[in-house]
């Protein structure tokens, strides 16, 4: 009995996630579209577009190969299963355990290297240049998250996002440097990581300056649609992530009652909302940045992260 | 026993041979005359494990060399077998007559009886003796081409030999003169099994000053550096069988020369410890001839500066003494022996083939000459230190030994032989590999010995007799 | 008992090879002769799987080697961890090379060394003493330069094989060097004698050094990797995954049987040196191999990461033991040894798919391939296993292994000394960022090779490679996947082989519900790849089926988009050199040196603009090249020695007369 | 027990002693005397006083250790190396066109400095050898020492084959007083037969490879010029 309504809260978060990523990418291009005191699309404009791709016939360029079209499913796949396993409303979910943060981490670069691969498929320049700079910039984002992982593990004594979760509500958990300098670092590479201004620019076609744009350009149809729902679920995970290791309030324990749960979702809304904002808020008052100026950014999350671990591997010895 | 005398045997053949020799016009009956004398001393050598004659005034035989005298008398046997097919050759491209080839031959006997007869001499100034005619009989060989170089080589080798010679007589003189207050006056002054009884009652001084001068005039023979001047011009210009020869056991009759005296030194206390001069030389040599190998065109004199090297190895073993590395030097000796003796015969025909000596003009000789080259790859191997040959156990045990007694010796000792591999296998990846360069003609050799002797060193890397070892042992204790 | 049953297949393996050479190498026993090593293998690796499952230990004597020792032969759960790793990679390169060795052009170069050298690795894994241990260590060095000059005639092979060899002889005689400290001096070369013997920390440190510098040279430890990009791509493809996938093992076995057996407990600065040169090997091999065009050059580089990878666990695993933090040791030893075993599968794999490669096109220039995965698409598959496996990406294997060594670093902040404290968040970086680079690595060894359009028409007339060599790479492929998504029963696996060395074991995982693997307690972190591996596969599953079924499954063939950009051309796809520039401007400045130089035409000018970009190797030129022209110089110097006048030969023989009397005078 | 008895042979073996000494010093003076020479000519004359010298020597040693064979000795340095060699290395200078040259490396200040060092140096190391070894001897020893290395000397400041010879047969003579000092030395007349027919080698070498002929010059620098490995 208990297995069944672990299951089924565990199928509640699938579900959830699934449902709110589009949203989520609507309400963010919304408050831009406000800020630039554009009316912008419908907030559910996302669903939309998905559903109208879904439906189209895919084009595929001649020498696209079986890889090219499994590849969206992979991604859309391991993106999913990642952002499910992140806690949103509640922690100690039947299958949190099956990955820690490091699995997480290491299943969004699983989806990221195939997609790479797929750019490089067709064998366009663009499809190379998209998955280069999608690797480079990859290369010293993935450490960063690392370092930020390795920060909070050992602040909260477990790599486990249910137990960092825990562990960040009790009041063991105080401020401490090294916290807020892997908050920053984590910023940052959730910015990096999901293609926004100032590292990337989803909006933009502009050749010279496209990443993750570039390295999708042959995707058409129900391909772009898992490729674009993917995204979509990637910027909630950060989101959920940042919600749940910084923000943990409101997450409803392992076994709470329908009514911690309800008052968890509702947190958890409340904060998205509040986590898209920012970003919008964020994008609209930056500009982008040169492509070779990026690794120095994500260079200076690298170096967060490293210091703040560093400082915990001192401070601890007291 | 009294109707047959391994010694006599051994020492008698190869003079008479030597004197009938020089009488045969035909080379090809020379030649199998060569082989036959060379195998009788072989097999004579091979009686004296069952039966050792007690030692005389001038003859002894004994633990120590009777190693020597087997090795001598089997390495003489198999290089006169390369000989004969080496020698053909020669006549053939006229570089030889068979006139020459008389006296080649007549003193191939005489360089062997002089080596046999300085093995067995029971008396330092016999044994000097030997040592001498054996220098002159070689010195002779090595000039026998008549070219320039070969003069000039002949030349070299006279002149620093005599010097040589001069020195190792001061030294002998000396052990004489240490040794008269104590054993009395007379020829008893100079036999060895009684010095070595009596050596703790001598003079420290003068046997001190003896041996710096035995250790300087049988060091030239050895090659140890920076008396090695004649060697390598004298392995380059003579007859290859030569030079198999001069690696493979006049180095090693100076070398126990010197061993003898060493003895000596050691068993007085007061006197200098014979040790750490041997250890010096060694040194010197094996990192001198080590560096050497690099600029060497030549291919042969490329190998007989390894020879300078690996006699560089085996008097640092005999200097740092000790059961464990005195066993390693004795293997390696003989290691060595076989070893570069095999690479010469190598050498000798891939040089036959080619036409030439120079390093340059050799190449790919796996593919053109497998059984040469492979051959010449196995030795090189070999005498490089590799497993799993024999070489490499002596150099294993010694390495190992120093290391933990002196740890920076041992860090020389390593640099220098690892230094010697890097040249060697630098000339040997465009020898044995790469496309083929030079004339491709079949060569007409005997491959017996060549790997007759590698087949050894094969076997000794990886198994040593029980009698063997246990005879070694015994020699390592006698030396100290 | 056990050792017996080793040591008949690896005699099997030397006669073999004795064959073949009685053979003269004939074409025609190449089959036979890689059909029998692929069957004695076999027989190895269950052999060593019954000693690592068994856990005991089982020697005999020999009467060959030293002749007062004897050879000594013990296997125990180490040795047959390390066996398994021999003979399941010499097994598999054996099948593989059924089919691959009838390409060889000069079988008599390859077979006659092949299953020697086989034997060779095996014999290392089970010596018991010293001269055994190091021969064999020997005959397998050189074994395998004689397999790298099998193509000899490429200048380039001649001296990759010159330089491996003096590598080799350069660690060897620094295993002497450590083996003389651990006998020392009184012939004690047993290993059973050096574990009884009692050593002060200098000479433990010194030894350390020393194995360092010895197995580190095998194995391709910065800064002495320097000989294996060259010499592993040198050899048969076939031989190069037993060189990186297998002896680089051997190596780490034997780096693993004298510190962790022999030396007894490290002191904690020696496992920061480990940690330290683990760290700097990863990175540094990655970035060198992100570097190549030339595949199996590429894969040599990334032998060179991967070896840093297990030494940062081993590093690790002996820092936790000089704290006798058992628990933490047996997780790092575990996570090593689990590297060591994944190492050798999609090493191997990766050669075998740049063998296939090399094959079917006859070209190993990433640059002049392309589009293979539409000729050869079970090569391509295997191909794609093992580039996911090596990137540590789940839910295959790699990741597993680099996952607990993540976890061990995790619980390092409880190890007291500041040195450790600084190095091993700092190694933990380096760490994640080789992980980070190598998914880019792959990326492009993939993407250049069987993704996009050939570059050359060798490649656009590549056709599928024979059914032996793809069973072998399947076989591989699938033992990845196998690892990645069961890794419980290999930690339980090897948990008596890492109890033996470290006196501890990592939790039993199989009793862990749902087999997920728990490093210390399932609070603080828990992973499951079965799990992982059935969701991404069920809802990649269900999402496709779903919209396929739901909304459209049209499709039609067309014209590459690329932002309308016509680019008929192949030519005009993104090459392996410009897939690495982004990250080449990264580092490349100060890792490589390296500069960039474009020539442009002046307008009007049709001629090509052209880039130049040039590397350099920092290590090669600031450690290799001075000792190369220090020799040089010394041997020029010295050469003048050989053109004196006698006058002058005899003015030495005088002065080393004076001087040694001279010696007299003053000795008292 | 009458105190003049030891006294007597305290004085006679004075006497010998210091003929003997006499004799071995002068032989070093001579050996000093070559270093000086800088004619080839001259290096000659001294050579053959030097093996006049060796002769008396010799026969002083002789006569004192009631040793007739050594007078063989004797007989061989007085007629081989005092006359005949010299004469043949005259005749040979003369045909060779070198007799009014000499070469030699360094001056003839430092080579006389190096052998006073020298003799020092020989003095020192046999101060060593403890005096219960008959004094004779050790002084003998220490001449004979002294005489080889000078010997040596000459051959290393040498340009000149000719004067190499020179040089060896010095060392040599220096050997022969060593050995004839050490008293029933066994093979020491075998030793300066072996060791004149050693230098008669060396000087038909010189004829026999016509070496001017092949070399231009005797001078063994120019020997060097022929080896396959200039670079």
């Amino acid at each position: 009995m208990e297995l069944i309504a672990d299951l089924a809260v565990q199928g509640v978060q699938m579900a959830l996630v699934l449902l709110l990523a589009p949203l989520l990418t609507g309400l963010v291009r919304k408050v831009k579209a406000r800020l630039t005191r554009r009316q912008g699309p419908s907030l559910i404009q996302p669903y939309r577009d998905l559903l109208r791709l879904l439906k189209k016939e895919a084009v595929l360029a001649h020498n696209a190969s079986w890889l090219f079209r499994v590849t969206p499913y992979l991604v859309f796949a391991a993106t999913w299963v990642a952002a499910a396993l992140v806690p949103t409303f509640a922690t100690g979910l039947h299958f949190s355990w099956s990955a820690d943060l490091i699995a997480i981490t290491a299943l969004l670069a699983s989806a990221r290297f195939f997609l790479a691969l797929a750019g490089m498929d067709v064998g366009t320049s663009f499809g190379g240049i998209g998955s280069s700079r999608e690797v480079m910039i990859a290369s010293l984002a993935e450490p960063a998250m690392i370092m930020i992982t390795f920060t909070i593990a050992l602040i909260a004594g477990s790599s486990q996002l249910s137990t960092i979760a825990a562990f960040m509500l009790s009041p063991e958990a105080g401020l401490s440097v090294s916290l807020g300098l892997a908050l920053i670092a984590l910023v940052i590479v959730a910015i990096a990581e999901n293609a926004r201004i100032p590292v990337d620019n989803p909006a933009t076609h502009l050749e010279l300056t496209m990443v993750h744009e570039a390295m999708v350009l042959e995707y058409s149809s129900r391909h772009l649609a898992m490729i674009e729902f993917a995204a979509s679920l990637k910027l909630l995970l950060y989101l959920s992530l940042i919600a749940c290791i910084f923000v943990p309030w409101g997450l409803a324990g392992h076994g709470a009652g329908l009514g911690a749960y309800a008052f968890g979702i509702v947190t958890y809304l409340a904060k998205l909302a509040i986590g898209g904002v920012l970003i919008a808020v964020f994008e609209t008052s930056i500009a982008k940045m040169r492509v070779f100026r990026v690794p120095e950014f994500l260079g200076g999350a690298f170096m967060l992260g490293l210091l703040a671990s560093l400082l915990l591997f001192v401070v601890q010895s007291q | 026993m009294s109707a047959f005398d391994p010694v006599t045997v051994i020492l008698l053949v190869p003079l008479v041979t030597a004197a009938i020799l020089a009488l045969i016009s035909d080379y090809h009956w020379g030649a199998r005359l060569n082989v036959a004398a060379t195998f009788v001393a072989f097999v004579s050598a091979c009686f004296l494990f069952a039966a050792r004659p007690e030692p005389g005034d001038y003859i002894v035989i004994d633990d120590l060399n009777i190693v020597f005298i087997v090795l001598s008398t089997f390495v003489g046997f198999t290089t006169s077998i390369f000989s004969a097919s080496y020698i053909a050759h020669e006549v053939e491209a006229g570089k030889l007559t068979p006139t020459h080839l008389r006296f080649y031959h007549a003193m191939y006997q005489v360089l062997m009886f002089a080596m046999n007869l300085a093995l067995i001499a029971n008396n330092i100034g016999l044994m000097w003796v030997a040592i001498e005619i054996a220098t002159l009989t070689t010195v002779m060989m090595v000039g026998i081409y008549r070219t320039h170089e070969a003069l000039e080589a002949a030349w070299k080798y006279f002149i620093l030999g005599s010097v040589g010679i001069g020195l190792a007589l001061f030294g002998t003189i000396l052990v004489y003169m240490a040794a008269r207050p104590v054993v009395g006056e007379g020829s008893d002054g100079m036999v060895w099994t009684v010095l070595a009884g009596q050596a703790q009652h001598f003079d420290p001084a003068l046997l001190n000053l003896a041996f710096v001068f035995l250790l300087l005039g049988y060091g030239t023979k050895v090659g140890l550096a920076p008396l090695h001047a004649w060697l390598p011009d004298a392995h380059a210009e003579g007859p290859t069988p030569i030079s198999a020869v001069l690696s493979g056991l006049l180095l090693n009759v100076a070398l126990y020369a010197l061993l003898r005296f060493k003895i000596l030194l050691a068993a007085n206390p007061a006197a200098i410890a014979p040790g750490p001069l041997m250890v010096a030389l060694g040194l010197l040599s094996l990192t001198f001839a080590a560096y050497m190998l690099y600029r060497r065109r030549d291919i042969k004199r490329l190998f007989a500066y390894s020879s300078i090297e690996h006699m560089g190895i085996i008097v640092f073993a005999f200097g740092m003494g000790g059961p464990l590395a005195n066993f390693a030097g004795l293997l390696h000796m003989t290691m060595h022996s076989l070893t570069k003796s095999a690479i010469f015969f190598s050498v000798g025909h891939v040089s036959q083939v080619k036409g030439t000596q120079k390093i340059s003009d050799i190449g790919g000789l796996t593919v053109t000459h497998p059984w040469l080259g492979w051959g010449l790859v196995v030795g090189v191997v070999a005498i490089a230190g590799l497993p799993p040959l024999g070489i490499f156990t002596s150099e294993f045990l010694l390495v190992t030994s120093t290391f933990a007694r002196q740890p920076l010796l041992a860090i020389p000792l390593v640099a220098g032989i690892l230094v010697a591999l890097g040249a060697l296998f630098l000339r040997l990846g465009n020898v044995a590999f790469g496309e083929p360069r030079g004339p491709v003609a079949p060569a007409k050799a005997s491959y017996v010995p060549m790997f007759l002797h590698l087949a050894l060193v094969l076997t000794a890397g990886i198994y040593l007799p029980a009698p063997m070892v246990a005879w070694f042992q015994s020699v390592a204790k006698l030396l100290g | 008992m056990l050792i017996e049953f080793a040591l008949i297949p690896v005699a099997g393996l030397l006669a073999v090879s004795l064959a073949a050479i009685l053979a003269g190498g004939r074409p025609s026993i190449s089959a036979p002769v890689y059909g029998a090593s692929a069957i004695l293998c076999a027989l190895v690796a269950i052999t060593g799987l019954a000693a690592m499952l068994g856990g005991g230990v089982s020697t005999t004597v020999l009467p060959v080697g030293l002749p007062w020792l004897g050879a000594h032969f013990r296997l125990d759960a180490l040795a047959g961890f390390f066996l398994v790793v021999v003979g399941l990679g010499g097994a598999v390169a054996s099948l593989y090379a059924i089919g691959y060795g009838r390409h060889e052009r000069e079988p008599w170069r390859v077979l006659p060394f092949y299953s020697a050298f086989l034997g060779a690795m095996s014999l290392v894994v089970l010596a018991d003493d010293a001269f055994s241990f190091l021969v064999s260590w020997e005959v397998m060095s050189l074994l395998s330069w004689a397999l790298v000059l099998a193509h000899h005639r490429e200048n380039e092979n001649r001296r990759a094989g010159y330089v491996y060899l003096m590598m080799a002889g350069f660690g060897t005689m620094a295993l002497l060097l450590a083996f003389g400290l651990l006998s020392g001096g009184s012939g004690g070369y047993a290993f059973d004698a050096m574990r009884e013997t009692a050593r002060t920390p200098a000479i433990a440190a010194a030894i350390l050094a020393l194995v360092l510098i010895g197995a580190g040279s095998k194995a391709g430890l910065v800064p002495l990797h320097v000989w294996l990009p060259l010499a592993h791509p040198a050899a048969p493809s076939h031989v190069s995954a037993l060189m990186s996938g297998v002896m680089t093992k051997v190596a780490i076995y034997g780096f693993i049987r004298i510190v962790f057996d022999l030396v007894g407990l490290p002191s904690w600065w020696a496992a920061m040196v480990v940690l330290v040169l683990g760290g700097a090997t990863a990175a540094l091999g990655v970035l060198y191999a992100l570097m190549q065009h030339d595949l199996k050059r590429l894969l040599a580089y990334h032998t060179v990461e991967n070896i840093g990878i297990i030494f940062i666990g081993l590093g690790l695993a002996l820092a936790f033991q000089s704290n006798h933090q058992t628990a933490g040791a047996a997780l790092a030893f575990t996570a090593a040894l689990f590297h060591v075993f994944n190492h050798s599968l999609f090493k191997s794999l990766l050669f075998f798919g740049s063998g296939a490669v090399l094959t079917a096109t006859g070209e190993r220039d990433m640059e002049h391939l392309g589009g293979l995965i539409h000729r050869m698409p079970a090569t391509s598959i295997a191909f794609l296993i093992g580039c996911v496996a090596i990137s540590a990406l789940p839910p295959l294997n790699g990741f597993v292994s680099e996952w607990l060594t993540f976890q061990a670093i995790l619980i390092s902040p409880e190890l007291p000394q500041w040195g450790l404290k600084l190095s091993i968040p700092t190694v933990g970086a380096l760490l994640a960022l080789s992980a980070a680079l190598a998914a880019a690595c792959f990326v492009k060894a993939y993407g250049i090779t069987f993704l996009g359009r050939p570059r050359s028409k060798a490649a656009e007339r590549a056709a599928e490679v024979d059914r032996f060599a793809l069973s072998a790479m399947f076989i591989l492929a699938g033992l990845c996947v196998l690892a990645g998504i069961f890794p419980g029963f290999v930690i339980d696996a090897l948990a008596p082989a890492v109890a033996s060395l470290v006196g501890g074991q990592m939790p039993t995982q199989t009793a862990v519900p749902w087999l997920s693997i728990v490093p210390i307690a399932e609070s603080r972190s828990s992973y499951n790849g079965l799990l992982v591996f059935i969701f991404i596969a069920a809802s990649a599953t269900i999402a496709a089926l779903a919209i396929h079924r739901l909304a459209s499954r049209a499709f039609r063939r067309s014209d590459p988009w690329d932002c309308g950009f016509p680019s008929a051309d192949p030519a005009t796809q993104y090459t392996a050199g410009s897939f690495a520039q982004p990250i080449r401007r990264v580092f490349g400045t100060l890792v490589f040196a390296a500069r960039e130089k474009v020539e442009m035409p002046p307008p009007g000018d049709t001629g090509p603009a052209r880039l130049h970009v040039t590397l350099r190797d920092l290590i090669w030129d600031w450690l290799y090249q001075p000792v190369a022209i220090g020799v040089t110089v010394a041997a020029t110097r010295l050469n003048a020695l050989q053109f004196l006048t006698i006058r002058r030969y005899l003015a030495l023989v005088f002065a080393t007369l004076v001087l040694l009397l001279m010696v007299l005078a003053l000795w008292s | 027990m009458t105190p003049t008895m030891p006294q007597t042979i305290a004085m006679t073996g004075g006497f010998v002693f210091d003929v003997a000494h006499l004799l071995a010093g002068g032989l070093v003076l001579v050996s000093l005397m070559m270093l000086y020479q800088r004619r080839l000519y001259a290096l000659l004359n001294v050579f053959a006083l030097h093996a006049l010298v060796l002769t008396f020597s010799v026969a002083w040693q002789a006569y004192i250790q009631d040793a007739p064979h050594l007078y063989i000795t004797a007989a061989i340095a007085l007629v081989f190396k005092a006359i005949v060699i010299p004469l043949a290395l005259h005749r040979m200078i003369v045909q060779l066109g070198i007799h009014r040259e000499i070469e030699t490396a360094g001056g003839v200040g430092l080579t006389m400095l190096l052998g006073m060092g020298l003799v020092a140096l020989s003095t020192v190391i046999m101060l060593k050898v403890t005096s219960e070894a008959d004094p004779l001897a050790r002084e003998d020893l220490a001449f004979a020492l002294s005489v080889v290395l000078l010997g040596l000397l000459v051959m290393v400041t040498r340009r000149n084959a000719v004067s190499q010879v020179v040089g060896f047969m010095s060392l040599e003579n220096g050997l022969v007083l060593a050995a004839t000092g050490a008293k029933g030395m066994p093979f020491v007349v075998e030793i300066s037969v072996a060791f004149s027919i050693l230098i008669a080698f060396i000087v038909i070498g010189i004829f026999l490879f016509r070496i001017r002929e092949r070399f231009d010059t005797v001078d063994v620098q120019a020997l060097d010029r022929f080896r396959g490995e200039m670079s």
